[in-house]
């Protein structure tokens, strides 16, 4: 009975009580929301392309940040280093394509999956050979990334948004919108989609595969980019990031692995969903002391939970098994 | 097994009596079935024979009436065979894949009452002839698969026949006693099998053996090849052959090893390897084929292996035989050659299913020595035998240690031969027929007065005593000055050198021999390539003088080896030409049978021979030949003659 | 190899199936519609008609794995609304699929044995130890399994992956499958499918000899018509979900719907 | 080559069924098995110092032991059943946890009977994490697996009760005798915990074989091979699903225990992280998924190659901070499993399996 009081009124009682600190909280799942996207949207486009779970991607995003501040402290000006970063990022598409792809196309997707670990675990070893274990501080304001904060005063109190979150929300929504146009107008982009439905499709377009390859995980790899910028802004730029990774996993279940909205609405919804959570249901629930860090586990619940009632996804629809 | 308790059991009946009682739990017969090796002991066997025997006579079986055996080795046929011969009938195998009308033939000459057969296809095989077959009563058969819907009334499951009799048992002790009795009431001297000699000339006749004389014969070669019941054999010959009958039937039950049936014809070969045979035979031409396939698959293999394989080969080959033969071989010999068991040798013959194998014989047909010499030289104890269905298989058999790949070796222990002065083989043996089934003339003819069987076979013996077959007597011919002129000998000679296709000897009644002979076309384009020759057709390639060359080498090769036997020395090749074109079947200069038909040849190609005794040294032929398609056409070809020099006969040295 | 007792009561002609008004959708998509029929025991019933007809859905839903929205099913004098895929199988129904749905990691003998999964009671302590009871089961089921290895004729690919073999065989390695299952009724979804000639004729000797020495009730899906009319002993012709005929292969064969399904004739 | 199988014919099916029915076999098992049993003796033999010794034990034999059990436990949910699972750590920490609170409140009790007990409470935790599995596949259900990895996990951190409170937050390893020989805690020799480790790996390793080679396995590959076609035969998915999980949740389980009792003698949360995991499924995949062996090579390659790696240079004398080490060991073992993917995706299982073919059919090259 209480058990129930406190998860169906306890927590709507108190978000009721404190408005603006609802809101507050609501504004950091956004902003976590934005950033799974991010990852996700990493994610989805190598699905897309190559169908490939790329476990990789989370380290990606830790390499990009580690080669842009490397860079940066070895005193290549900031903007150059960003340029050379993406370079970097390029190179590196290509030689997974040539070092892992090629060599593995055709194989069940388990194996492509292990193959990115593989992955992860080299560059985790090469980012800590080249740049140092030791986490990094982001050159956020040499890239005249926003800092301090905006205070709106709301329901008698304060909400605080910082500019740097604003301002990941900006370019998140622009990246995105960017990656339609690529994905809608642009004749790779459309080779693309073919490709995901299927490889000889792509033929027809008149692009190898093996360039598309190259093509997606350089996206991704700019994807990753930003995304380490925008995070390493927010906390800085360490190893401990690639876990965050797994947290794409239950994004892609809630949004599709290979919608880009869908990616967009299920980071979202897990972002809001575990800071509720953190905040409200939790405490409520296990009380103050048990309830934190259930930041770790609860989006995957969420996902679980959602799959339990819908299990091809949020947009994906029913599949008829045939035989 | 001493011969004494032999000579107390002088029936293949007394004798799985025996058996049964000195070893009664050790393996007779497995069958690989439903996956796994099914096993009976000797025990066990005994036992279901007596109850089939009891079936059997039970649906009428009584002493001296014949029952057909139609099947491939299945231990319910064997069983089959030993209950006839339990209650004193004589079985008459029956070869599995004759045709319906060999089958009724042979079923009504033996006028058999009775048949055991392998399954449907046999059953079938029977029913449509049934009309031809008026004695023909009962029909028992082993795999029902298919058969439910037949009719009955003449048609028994095996296993129902041997169940009715274990049942009647049951019930009445007093058969027991009467099975004894029966059993008891068999004696040596009764016929224990019909044999019927393969219809190559004329019909086939039935060779009745009797029980004593077969088990006396297969009790001598037993202890010369020191058989005993920790023995292994495949049964995979056909029923019907002496050979099936003789080597796993007779010895099995004489010396008690263990006779094993293959699940099926096409995993004969797996099963050989599952069950490592202790004693083998195969005739030549299944020696021939595994060693092709051994070639074949090894050239599958990597190059380094490759290497290997074949330096440890020619390793083999210089030591392998001394070893084998107990000869002085180096040391180092010896080493490189454990080197090579370890590598090649052993496993070769591990895959091939050799490993246990203490003894293999071969028969039939001359092998050649290269193929022989391989297999010995693996350590493989490959020997030659000579023998016929008249002589219950053993006429000569080569002893260990004194084996040579051009003698069928000395006299079987207990056999007496002779060459009659017109060069046939003779020979009075333990294990020789009764005679041939409702055919006094015939047998009469087979036999001399003195009672020696003529084999129709001539040959002689070499210096060690070793007989050596030639020919078949009525082929062999005199040369104008009156030596021996064996055509086939020679031919093989030839034919043994992979160049050579085929061989065609003259001289029967000319005064030198001459010699026809095709060259084989794949061996001798291989040569021609890595020496690059250059031909565009067969015919141009027969007439290349170098191919000339290398030909006139093998002819005078085997030149040599027949001055080396007093004998043979006149018969050597004074000429010879590479015909232009291959002789072939179609053209009717082979049987189909790829045998050559020597006088529809020196018809043919009567210019040629005259030019030989002329003394021309080319001659113009044109023949018809009809190609693929069955069109006919025209060769000519103008065909050179060389001549060859011939040596003296010398002394033949003796064999280690 | 004959489940014991299986036909107990039941004599030949007896209706062993029936299948009253089933129709099943998809979302929107009708794939049957309104169809009936029955199955008689000991028969070989034929399921005919053009492609995309329902034949296969038709399978499923007598299987259970296809779960009607309408009609119900009668299996040996039971009345269900839909059947369950464990309920059909452990009742005596068993299937083969159109494009092979073998065990690929697992070699003939295996794909058999799994066969008879349901028929095994051991549980998982005696599994545990591989020793005494669960061992006798297991070596039983092995004979009886190498009694169907030696009636389909596969002795010598007992103990290769059934991945490797060639498609003909792997066919009968399927039939083998649900022959271990000691079915009553065999549910056959194109059986000689991408066969060559001997093959095909193998396989319907085979379909006969289950037929007759186990008397193992069949319904079959096939294009080959020679097949068909050799096989059935009665045929139901399904087009675009509607039964359209339903009787002997000889009156079938005359019937004017059947004939302008097949050429295609506009209705 | 070293194969003589003509003559080795098999007369009952108990023999054909044989897990090991080649001769050969048999004794290079026997081999294996008499060399682990007598590996501790090199020491007193005098073969090897007493350092080394302890070495080869402590910090090669027993934990390899150990990864190898956990490996064998995934393998049979991931290799054999076909269900990925990426919490193989969470189920190893509830092994090791449950162990340590049975054990505080049963001091009495041997601590083998709760090592072994512990994998119950895994294989409990496991059949819970499994429901889903009940209407989700593939990706889909690793979801649910990592739920159980980070939501246990986070449970070993938050809920103090299960380490009793301790300040360090970490399981303290109690000294436990067995037959009044110390098995668990400092006094324990490197020489008992090893014999006791081999003793129950080798058990539980015989008990999976037997069980991936009877009607369960075959359920468990049928489900895997196309689990439409087992449904229909009367498999019920369900359940074989959840047998999957619950054994391979017990194996896990056991390991955990192990690992933390007789080998590192205590433990924080962290060695139950989603890291471990991952090296546990990399052991699989290279090892060779549906392989026992499989997994034993796979633990060789993934653990024992690391060590190698670190003493390699300084046994060559060349002169690399500790730190490079590590990072040069990630980036080596990430090539290496993609390398071992790219030229076997069936793991050295399969290379194994060729290699033995291979002698088999020798001089043959098939």
């Amino acid at each position: 009975m209480e058990l129930l009081y406190n998860i169906f009124v306890g927590p709507f009682a108190e978000m009721a009580r404190a408005p603006d600190l609802l809101v507050q909280t609501l504004w950091e799942g956004l902003v976590s929301g934005v950033l799974y996207a991010l990852i996700a949207l990493g994610f989805v486009l190598i699905f897309k392309a190559s169908g490939v779970f790329n476990f990789a991607q989370g380290i990606m995003v830790v390499f990009a940040g580690l080669t842009l501040v490397g860079l940066y402290e070895a005193g290549v000006p900031a903007f150059l280093a960003l340029l050379i970063t993406i370079g970097v990022m390029f190179a590196l598409a290509v030689c997974i394509e040539r070092a892992v792809l090629r060599p593995l196309v055709n194989q069940p997707d388990i194996i492509l999956f292990m193959a990115t670990f593989g992955l992860t675990y080299f560059l985790i070893g090469f980012g800590e050979l080249v740049f140092g274990g030791n986490p990094k501080v982001m050159i956020a304001d040499e890239l005249y990334l926003p800092k301090g904060a905006v205070d709106l005063p709301m329901f008698g109190g304060l909400v605080s948004l910082q500019k740097i979150d604003i301002a990941a929300a900006v370019i998140a929504s622009a990246m995105v919108a960017g990656l339609a146009v690529f994905f809608q107008k642009t004749r790779i982009g459309r080779a693309l989609r073919a490709v995901a439905d299927s490889h000889k499709a792509a033929l027809s377009v008149g692009i190898s595969l093996n360039q598309i390859w190259v093509i997606v995980w350089f996206t991704a790899g700019i994807v990753a980019l930003a995304t380490g910028i925008m995070w390493g802004a927010r906390s800085d730029v360490s190893f401990a990031l690639q876990i965050i990774a797994l947290k794409a996993l239950p994004v892609l279940i809630l949004g599709g692995f290979t919608s880009v909205p869908g990616a967009i609405v299920g980071g979202l919804i897990i972002g809001i969903g575990e800071k509720l959570g953190e905040f409200y249901f939790a405490p409520a629930i296990l009380g103050s002391a048990l309830g934190r860090g259930v930041e770790s586990w609860l989006a995957y619940f969420i996902a679980l939970a959602f799959l339990l009632f819908r299990p091809q996804g949020l947009f994906g629809e029913k599949i008829i098994e045939r035989i | 097994m001493t011969t004494a308790d032999d000579a107390r059991a002088d029936t293949f009946a007394k004798l799985l009596a025996r058996n049964a009682a000195v070893r009664g739990d050790r393996p007779a017969f497995r069958h690989k079935d439903l996956g796994i090796w099914q096993t009976w002991t000797w025990a066990e066997v005994y036992n279901i024979v007596r109850a089939l025997a009891l079936g059997l006579s039970r649906l009428g079986l009584k002493r001296g009436d014949t029952i057909a055996i139609v099947g491939a080795n299945r231990p319910k046929l064997y069983w089959s065979v030993m209950a006839a011969q339990a209650l004193g009938a004589v079985p008459v195998p029956v070869y599995a894949d004759a045709v319906a009308d060999e089958l009724a033939y042979v079923l009504a000459h033996a006028e058999v009452r009775f048949a055991a057969v392998q399954d449907q296809e046999q059953v079938d095989k029977i029913l449509s002839v049934s009309e031809a077959l008026p004695h023909l009563e009962q029909i028992a058969y082993d795999e029902p698969r298919g058969l439910r819907e037949y009719d009955h009334t003449r048609l028994h499951p095996l296993d129902e026949v041997i169940a009715d009799g274990r049942a009647a048992l049951a019930q009445d002790p007093g058969l027991d006693a009467w099975l004894d009795r029966e059993i008891a009431a068999g004696r040596g001297t009764d016929s224990s099998i019909m044999l019927y000699t393969s219809g190559t000339t004329g019909r086939s006749k039935g060779v009745l053996l009797s029980a004593g004389r077969s088990i006396q014969a297969a009790s001598d070669t037993v202890a010369f090849d020191r058989l005993t019941d920790r023995d292994e054999v495949l049964a995979y010959l056909p029923l019907a052959w002496v050979g099936d009958h003789y080597l796993n039937y007779a010895q099995g039950l004489v010396a008690g090893f263990c006779t094993a049936c293959p699940e099926s014809t096409e995993t004969a070969m797996q099963d050989l390897k599952e069950i490592g045979p202790t004693f083998y035979f195969a005739p030549p031409r299944v020696f021939e084929a595994m060693l092709t396939r051994v070639m074949i698959r090894m050239e599958d293999a990597g190059a380094l292996k490759r290497k290997m394989f074949h330096y440890f080969i020619d390793v083999a080959k210089r030591y392998g035989e001394k070893i084998l033969n107990g000869e002085p071989v180096p040391l180092g010999g010896r080493l490189l050659y454990g080197l090579g068991e370890l590598l090649v040798y052993g496993p070769l013959k591990n895959v091939l299913g050799f490993s246990r194998v203490r003894t293999a014989y071969t028969a039939g047909e001359a092998i050649g020595p290269e193929l022989f010499s391989f297999y010995r030289s693996l350590g493989l104890n490959l020997k030659q035998l000579y023998g016929q269905t008249e002589a219950f298989l053993y006429v000569t058999a080569q002893p260990d240690g004194q084996i040579r790949p051009d003698t069928v070796g000395p006299a079987m222990t207990n056999v007496a031969i002779r060459i009659a002065e017109d060069g046939e083989v003779q020979f009075k043996s333990p294990g020789m027929f009764v005679g041939y089934f409702k055919d006094p003339e015939k047998t009469a003819e087979a036999l001399t007065e003195d009672g020696f069987v003529k084999t129709g076979d001539a040959g002689f013996f070499d210096a060690d005593g070793h007989l050596k077959i030639i020919d078949r007597a009525k082929d062999v011919g005199r040369l104008a000055d009156g030596s021996l002129f064996p055509p086939k000998y020679i031919e093989n000679k030839l034919k043994f050198f992979p160049n050579i296709k085929e061989a065609v000897a003259f001289g029967d009644g000319r005064d030198c021999v001459t010699c026809f002979v095709n060259i084989d076309l794949t061996a001798v384009g291989n040569w021609a390539e890595r020496n690059n020759v250059s031909y565009a057709s067969y015919q141009e390639l027969a007439g290349h003088p170098l191919v000339y060359d290398m030909i006139e080498k093998h002819v005078d090769a085997v030149n040599r080896s027949l001055a080396r036997e007093p004998q043979m020395a006149g018969a050597q090749i004074k000429r010879f030409l590479i015909l232009h074109k291959e002789l072939d079947a179609d053209d009717g200069e082979l049987t189909r049978t790829q045998k050559v038909r020597r006088r529809f040849i020196a018809e043919r190609y009567a210019p040629l021979i005259d030019a030989f005794y002329t003394g021309a040294t080319e001659a113009d032929i044109s023949t018809e030949v009809t190609f693929e398609d069955g069109r006919k056409g025209v060769i000519s070809a103008r065909v050179k003659i060389r001549d060859m020099n011939t040596y003296p006969a010398e002394r033949e040295e003796k064999a280690a | 190899m004959r489940a014991p007792g299986s036909n107990a009561g039941v004599a030949a002609g007896d209706v062993l199936l029936a299948v009253e008004n089933v129709s099943l959708r998809f979302g929107g998509v009708k794939a049957i519609t309104d169809v009936s029929f029955d199955i008689r025991k000991g028969e070989i019933r034929a399921i005919i008609g053009p492609n995309g007809a329902g034949k296969t859905s038709m399978l499923n839903v007598i299987n259970g794995f296809y779960h009607p929205q309408e009609g119900r099913i009668t299996f040996k004098g039971r009345t269900r609304s839909r059947m369950r895929p464990y309920v059909a199988a452990s009742q005596g129904i068993a299937r083969t699929f159109q494009n092979v749905a073998l065990f690929k990691g697992m070699t003939t003998l295996d794909n058999i044995m799994a066969g008879r999964t349901l028929k095994m009671k051991r549980g998982f302590f005696w599994q545990m130890l591989r020793h005494g009871p669960a061992l006798a089961e297991e070596i039983e089921h092995r004979r009886q399994v190498e009694e169907i290895i030696d009636f389909l004729e596969i002795e010598h690919i007992r103990k290769v992956p059934v991945g490797r073999l060639p498609y003909g065989l792997q066919k009968r390695v399927e039939l083998g499958r649900a022959l271990a299952m000691e079915p009553e009724l065999l549910l056959l979804d194109e059986p000689m499918a991408g066969m060559n000639l001997e093959e095909k004729e193998d396989m319907c000797r085979f379909i006969l000899d289950v037929n007759n020495q186990f008397g193992t009730t069949i319904a079959l899906i096939e294009h080959d018509m020679g097949v068909v009319m050799d096989l059935s002993d009665r045929v139901v012709v399904l087009e675009y979900g509607r039964k359209i005929a339903d009787g002997v292969p000889d009156e079938v064969k005359r019937d004017q719907k059947v004939i302008d399904a097949y050429l295609g004739v506009a209705h | 080559m070293f194969y003589r199988e003509a003559g080795q014919f098999k007369t009952t099916y108990a023999a054909d069924m044989a897990v090991f029915p080649i001769l050969q076999d048999k004794i290079g098992i026997a081999v294996i098995v008499a060399a682990a049993v007598l590996l501790p003796f090199l020491g007193a033999a005098g073969i090897v110092s007493p350092q080394t010794q302890n070495f080869l034990l402590q910090v090669v034999a027993i934990p390899f032991l150990i990864f190898s059990l956990a490996s064998i436990g995934l393998n049979l949910l991931t290799g054999y059943t076909g269900l990925l699972s990426l919490g193989t750590a969470g189920f190893m920490g509830v092994g090791a946890y449950a162990c340590y609170k049975l054990t505080t409140y049963f001091p009495g009790v041997n601590i083998i009977v709760w090592v072994l007990a512990s994998g119950f409470f895994a294989a409990g935790i496991g059949v819970v994490f499994g429901l889903p599995s009940l209407r989700i596949k593939g990706f889909y259900l690793a979801v649910a697996t990592l739920a159980a990895q980070f939501f246990l996990q986070w449970c070993f951190i938050r809920i103090p009760w299960l380490y009793n409170e301790n300040a360090s937050g970490a399981i303290e390893v109690p000294q436990r005798t067995l037959l009044g020989v110390p098995v668990t805690g400092p006094t324990a020799t490197a020489e008992t915990r090893y014999f006791v480790v081999l003793a129950i790996v080798a058990g539980l390793t015989w008990i999976a074989s037997n069980l991936v080679h009877g009607r369960i396995g075959r359920s468990w590959m049928a489900v895997r091979d196309m689990d439409i076609a087992a449904e229909l035969m009367g498999i019920k998915l369900f359940d074989t699903k959840l047998l999957a999980f619950a054994v391979s949740s017990f194996y896990c389980g056991v390991a955990g225990a192990l690992l933390v009792f007789l080998w590192y003698g205590g433990a924080e949360p962290e060695v139950f992280s989603i890291n471990q995991s991952f090296l546990i499924l990399f052991m699989v995949i290279i090892g060779g998924l549906g392989s026992l062996v499989g997994s034993y090579f796979g633990a060789a390659l993934i653990y024992i190659l690391p060590i190698v790696l670190r003493l390699l240079p300084e046994s060559l004398g060349i002169p690399i901070g500790g730190a490079t080490i590590e990072h040069l060991t990630f980036m080596i073992v990430g090539a290496l499993i993609i390398f071992f993917l790219i030229v076997e995706p069936h793991g050295l299982a399969r290379l194994w399996q060729i290699g033995k073919q291979k002698l088999r059919t020798w001089p043959f090259p098939y």
